[in-house]
C-alpha cells in the first residue's frame, strides 16, 4: 500500500499543452504513473507527450475514468482550475501552483469540504509513492521505495531529506508535500491519519516550518493518535518575527508561529527532533529498529 | 504587504465606514495647511510601517494650525524603530467616551476568516489574547454567505448595551468585511474603534495588511507599496524571495524550507547568516546574476553559500549564473558551492571550467562557507 | 414581475452587457426623433408583457426617421394577445451574421441557477428543449462561487469556434450572471445574442423576469412594475393574491392550495371560477372587505363562494369582515358560506346575527354556490 | 413512530417575542411540544409564554440541548435566522416565513446540503407527528394519532384533507407541509424516504399542486422505491398559464408544470389519484384494507 496515490491513480494533467505542464507529463509518464489524458481549452482532440488532450476537465475525465488530476495553471487561473476538476467529479486535486490569492483557497476548501475531495497544495512539490505513482513535480530519481511515510510543507527541503533517506537504504511508502501557504488543503493532521493507517507506512518524517499552529497541533494529534514512531523538524529557527520566508505562510507573527514553539510542542509529544536535516535518517534509522 | 493607516482610513472611507476627516502631509507647512482647512482640532500621526508609534512619541496634538505645524515638524523625520517618518496624518481630534476593538484576520486553523471584538480597544490585541482571551469574541465568517446579520449583531452586542450604537457597529462590521474580501486583505483592524460623547461610532486608527497573492488583481492597491529598497526591489521584480539579516554568511538557495534550514545551519555550526534568499522554481542564470547583485551589496557579507537542490530548478543553469556573475559582478568575497540533484554533472563541468568546485553535501558546503567566512579572504 | 425589453437592456447595459443604443418612446413623433439622433436605419418593437409580438407585426424597420414614425403609428396602439401597445422601443438595426441563446434561470430541481446556451438562437428556447435538447447546453453556478471562467468559456465555446468572439461570450455571461443574481431576476436571457459580420457580439434582445421575493430589496425595480389594473394593485397592496378569471363563481379562500383545489372543485362540479383569491395567513376584516370589492367589480361574477379553513386565519375575523362588506359595498350576488376551524362558533354567531349561514363542507358549499350562480338571483 | 418531529424533539423558537412567535409557541406547548427555549436578539434573560428567552440561538441551544427550531421571523430576517440555527448546531429548521427571495433559498440549499442538515420550508405550515410534537402552525385538534402520513405543498388544503382523514378514522403518523415557494429544503422525494422507513406509517398521502416537476419526480420514485400505498392529488387543474396562483412556485410556465401532467405520471406510477379533495379518504380507506 500507500496513501493517496498508486499504481491505480488515474491522472489528468490540467494545462498539459503549457511549457510545463507538458515538461512534468512527461516525467511523471516516465516515471511510470498513469497519465490518461490532458486538459487544455481549445486543444480538445490534440495530443500531447502522447496523450489524449480534451477541452474541458469533466470531458477528459468521462473518457477516461480519471480519479486525480494535476494543474499547471498559472496562478490567475489556477483556482479556476481547481474548481473545475472538483465539478468534473476528479476526487484528488494536487495543485502545485504558487501565488493563489487567500480568499480563493478559503473558497476552494470550503467547497473540498462539502464535496469530501481532496486538494493537496496549492504551492507544493506535489506527491509520489516510490516505485508505484508520482503526480508532482519531485525529482523522481532520489526517491526509493520503502516504509518510511514523509510529510512536509517545504519542497526542496522535503527531496534533501528524501536523499538522505534513500541513501541510508530507508526507502519511502508515500512523500508527499502539503504546500507552503497559510492554507491549504491538506494539513499534516490529514496526512498522519492516513500514514497511521496505511500498513505500508512504518515510521514517518514530519517536516515543518515557521507560520500558523499547524505544527503544534499536529504534535497533539500524534500523542493521542499515532502509533508509529515519528520524527520532526522545523526550518525556520533562525527567521525574524514579521518577515516573510519566501512562503506566504512562513511568517511568525504576533509571537506565534516560531520554530522553537513547534520544536517545543514536538518534543512534548514524544516526537524524535532532529537539530539538523543530516540527522534525520539516523534517527529513522534507530527508531525503525 | 502592509499599507499605512491613511491609507488604509482612504479605503475605509471609500466603502462607507465612518472615520475622522483628515489629509496625509510630509511637510510641517502642509500640515499647518490641512489644520487650516480643517478648521478644528487636530492630531498629528506618524506614518510608518512599524507598532508602538504612539509610545515611541509619533503621535502628538495640535489645538491650532500653528500648533499643529509645530508638532509635525517635530514627527517628521523622527526615527520609530529604525524606520525614518516621511508623512503624517493629520486629522481632526475626536472625543473619546470608550474605546473597543473590531478586527478581521485569516484563521489559519478554520481555514475561513474570523472576526475579533473586544471591548478591550486601544491596545496591542495579541496582548490581550494572552492576558485577558475572554475579552476577545469571535465569529467565523462563511465564504459563501459572507457575514451574516445575525453575526454582526452577536459582535456589536459584545461592544455596546445602546441598541443604537449597536447598530452602527454591526453596520460597520459589515463595511469591514466587505473591505477584507473584495481588497483581499490578510488583516483588516479597527483599533481603537471609538464611541463618542455625542454617541456616534468612529475607526480611529486603520489598520490593513493585504494579501500578497491578491495584489495581480488590484493594481490600484500594489501601487501602494512603499519602504523597499532596491535591493528588495529588484528581488521581487526577478520572482526571488529576499530577507536581509545581520550575520556574515549571504546564502543563495532553492526552495524557502530549504533556504530556512540553510540560515538554521549556519546558526547551528555558530555563523550568522546575512540573508533569506530563495531563487524560486525555475531556474535562470539572470535570477542567480540578480541574487549574486543584492546579497553582494550587503557590506556584512563575508562569504556567499550557494545550497542548490536540483528539481525543477536546473543545477546546470545555477552554475552558468554564478560563472556569469563573477565575470560581470565584482565579487570581493569568496563562494562555497553545494549542489546536487536534476543536471548536476552538468553543472560540475561548467564550475570547472571557471575553477570552481562544489560539494554535494549541505553540512559540508555550510562549514566550508563558514570557514571562509571568519578567514574572510577570498 | 416582467419588465419590458427597453428596462432590462437598461439594466444589461449599466452592467455593461452590449446592447445596440435606442430609447423608448409613447408616440410616432418621438420614434421619429429617437430615429434621427441615432442617425441611423432603426427597429421600431413593441413593447408589451407577452411573447410572439414578431409575428403579430410588433416589429417593423424604419430607414428612414419618416419611416420610424409611420411604422412607430402603426405598432402603438396596436392590440397583441389583448394587450395593447403602448411604448416602442427604438434601437439601431443591427447586421446579423449569426444568432444563438443565452439565458439563466432559476432550476427548482438542481436547486440553484442553470445557464442555458444555444446556437438555436432567435427561436423559442422551449421549442428548441422539446424538439432539438441536444442544442442546449447546460451549466449550474454555485451560488457560493458564482459564474467560473472555466463554466463561461464552457458556454461560449458551444456558440462560437473563434476565440476572440468566444471571450466576448464569456465576459457577457459573466455580466448575465451578476445581472441575474444582483437583481435577484427568476430569468434573465438573451434571445438573440448575435454576431456582426464586424464580429462583434450584441444582445439584441433582453429579457428579464424578477423574483417577486426579491422586489423587498430592489426598490428601483418594484417602481417598474407596471400593467396592473386598479383591482390587482389593491389585492397587492392588501397583501392578497388575485388573479382573475372568466367564470361566473367569484372565490374568496385562505391559503393558495385550498384556493386553487376551490377553483378545481367548481369546475369539476360543471361550474367556472371568476378568479383566483388567497386572502392568506393572518385574517382580518379589512382584507375580507378588500377582497368582497375586486371580487365584485367582476361583472361576471354571479355568486360568491367564501371558502375558509381556520388556522391562523381566524373563522370570526372572516364572518366579521364578510357582515361589514354587506353594509358597506353594494353586493347585488349572492353569497355562500364554508367555514370551518378556529373560531368557527363564534363566527356562526356572528353570520347567524346577520341572517347569513354557513356550511362545514367544502364540497357542500360549491354545490350551493353554482346553483346560485345559475339561478342569477339574489 | 414517526418522522422527524416525535416526543424527543427540543424545540427552540425563534422570534418568540414577536406576536405570532409568541401566539404560536404557545399553541406548541400546549400541545405537549417540548419548546425549551426562545430566541430574540436583545431579549436575553427573560421569559416568554413560560420559556427562557435567549439573544442568539447559539446560547439557546448550549443551554438547553436543543435540535430543533422553528423561525417565526419576517421575511427580511428569516434567512438569517436559519442560517443563525444551523451555524449553531440546529439539526432541523422549519421556516414558516413566505416571501423570502429565491436566491437566499438557494444559498441555504447549499450549507443545509454541506452540513446534511434539513430545512423544511420556507413557505410552509410545518410538522405535526400527532400526539407527539407539533412544530408548526396547523390548528392542533384537527389532527389524531394514526398510521397515515401525510405530505403536502400547501397549507390550508392539507388541513382539509387532514380533516377528513380525522373524521373518517384515518389518524396521521405524520404530516408535513414542505411548502409553495420554488425552492424548498425539504420535498416530496425527501420525505417519501423517510415515511416507507418508518413502520408506523402504513399509508401516504401526497397533496401536490402546479408548478416545478417535483410531483413526477415523486411518482418516478414511488413507482421504483415505496412499498406502501399512496393516494394523490393535485391543485391547480383549472389554473391559466403564466400566472402565479398565490404561491411563489404555483405557476405553470413553458407548458410545464400543469396539473395534467403530474396527474397523468401519478396514475402512470400506480398512484391513487383523487379526482376532488373529498374523495381521499376513502381511497386511503380502500386501499388500507
Amino acid at each position: 500500500m500507500s496513501i493517496l496515490v498508486d499504481e491505480k491513480t488515474k491522472v489528468i494533467v490540467q494545462g498539459i499543452t503549457g511549457r510545463d505542464g507538458s515538461f512534468h507529463a512527461k516525467t511523471m509518464i516516465d516515471y511510470g504513473t498513469k497519465v490518461v489524458a490532458g486538459a487544455t481549452p481549445g486543444k480538445g482532440g490534440t495530443e500531447c507527450v502522447g496523450v489524449p488532450v480534451f477541452d474541458s476537465v469533466r470531458e477528459a475525465r468521462e473518457a477516461t475514468g480519471a480519479n486525480a488530476s494535476i494543474a499547471y495553471v498559472p496562478y490567475s487561473f489556477a483556482a479556476d482550475a481547481v474548481h473545475e476538476a472538483f465539478d468534473a467529479g476528479v476526487e484528488l486535486v494536487v495543485c502545485i501552483t504558487e501565488g493563489i490569492p487567500t480568499s480563493e483557497v478559503v473558497k476552494i476548501y470550503s467547497k473540498m469540504k462539502s464535496l469530501g475531495v481532496r486538494m493537496i497544495g496549492p504551492n507544493c512539490p506535489g506527491i509520489i509513492s516510490p516505485g508505484k505513482c508520482k503526480v508532482g513535480i519531485m525529482p523522481a530519481q532520489i526517491h526509493t521505495r520503502g516504509n518510511v511515510g514523509v510529510v512536509s510543507r517545504s519542497g526542496t527541503l522535503t527531496y534533501e531529506v528524501v536523499n538522505q533517506l534513500t541513501k541510508a537504504g530507508l526507502g519511502q511508502s508515500t512523500c508527499i508535500g502539503i504546500g507552503g501557504d497559510p492554507i491549504i488543503g491538506t494539513n499534516f493532521i490529514d496526512t498522519l491519519k492516513l500514514f497511521q493507517a496505511d500498513p505500508e507506512t512504518k515510521a514517518i518524517v514530519l517536516i515543518g516550518e515557521i507560520g500558523g499552529t499547524d505544527e503544534e497541533e499536529a504534535a497533539e494529534f500524534i500523542k493521542s493518535e499515532i502509533r508509529k514512531p515519528v520524527v520532526g523538524f522545523v526550518a525556520g529557527q533562525t527567521a525574524p518575527p514579521g518577515k516573510r520566508m519566501g512562503h506566504a505562510g512562513a511568517i511568525v507573527s504576533g509571537g506565534t508561529g516560531t520554530a522553537a514553539e513547534k520544536i517545543a510542542a514536538f518534543k512534548k509529544s514524544g516526537i524524535a527532533v532532529a537539530d539538523i536535516p543530516s540527522q534525520i535518517s539516523g534517527l529513522v534509522a534507530s527508531l525503525m529498529k | 504587504m502592509n499599507i499605512h493607516e491613511y491609507q488604509a482610513k482612504e479605503i475605509f472611507a471609500r466603502y462607507g465606514i465612518p472615520v475622522p476627516p483628515g489629509k496625509v502631509a510630509a511637510s510641517p507647512a502642509e500640515a499647518g495647511k490641512i489644520a487650516r482647512d480643517l478648521g478644528k482640532p487636530v492630531v498629528v500621526k506618524a506614518q510608518v510601517h512599524v507598532g508602538g508609534r504612539g509610545k515611541a512619541g509619533g503621535i502628538k496634538f495640535g489645538k491650532t494650525p500653528e500648533e499643529a505645524e509645530k508638532v509635525a515638524g517635530q514627527v517628521l523625520g523622527m526615527s520609530i524603530k529604525g524606520l525614518t517618518v516621511k508623512k503624517v496624518l493629520v486629522t481632526t481630534s475626536v472625543e473619546v467616551a470608550s474605546e473597543s476593538y473590531l478586527g478581521l484576520v485569516t484563521d489559519r486553523k478554520a481555514k475561513r476568516p474570523v472576526f475579533m471584538a473586544s471591548p478591550a480597544g486601544g491596545v496591542d490585541i495579541e496582548e490581550v489574547a494572552r492576558t485577558t482571551p475572554e475579552k476577545i469574541f469571535k465569529m467565523h465568517v462563511d465564504p459563501c454567505t459572507g457575514l451574516l446579520p445575525y453575526q454582526a449583531r452577536f459582535l456589536a452586542g459584545r461592544l455596546e448595551k445602546d441598541p443604537k450604537l449597536q447598530s452602527q457597529i454591526a453596520s460597520i462590521a459589515h463595511k469591514l468585511w466587505k473591505v477584507f474580501w473584495e481588497t483581499d486583505c490578510s488583516l483588516a483592524e479597527i483599533n481603537p474603534l471609538v464611541k463618542t460623547p455625542q454617541g456616534e461610532v468612529i475607526a480611529l486608527d486603520a489598520k490593513i495588511n493585504l494579501d500578497d497573492n491578491g495584489l495581480f488583481r488590484h493594481a490600484e492597491l500594489e501601487a501602494l507599496r512603499e519602504g523597499e529598497n532596491e535591493h528588495e526591489k529588484a528581488a521581487r521584480e526577478m520572482g526571488l524571495s529576499y530577507v536581509k539579516l545581520d550575520g556574515s554568511v549571504g546564502c543563495c538557495v532553492n526552495g524557502a524550507g530549504l533556504a530556512m534550514a540553510t540560515m538554521d545551519l549556519i546558526k547551528h555550526y555558530g555563523g550568522e547568516p546575512a540573508n533569506f534568499l530563495d531563487i524560486g522554481g525555475s531556474s535562470s542564470p539572470d535570477k542567480v546574476l540578480t541574487a549574486m547583485r543584492i546579497i553582494c551589496s550587503d557590506p556584512g557579507v563575508k562569504a556567499v553559500f550557494f545550497n542548490i537542490f536540483g528539481g525543477i530548478t536546473r543545477c546546470d543553469d545555477v552554475a552558468s549564473g554564478i560563472v556569469r556573475a563573477l565575470k560581470e559582478i565584482n565579487i570581493k568575497v569568496p563562494i562555497v558551492i553545494r549542489l546536487t540533484g536534476t543536471n548536476e554533472e552538468k553543472a560540475r563541468e561548467i564550475l570547472r571550467s571557471a575553477n570552481l568546485t562544489a560539494t554535494a553535501l549541505m553540512d559540508e558546503g555550510v562549514r566550508q562557507a563558514l570557514q571562509m567566512a571568519k578567514g574572510g579572504v577570498n
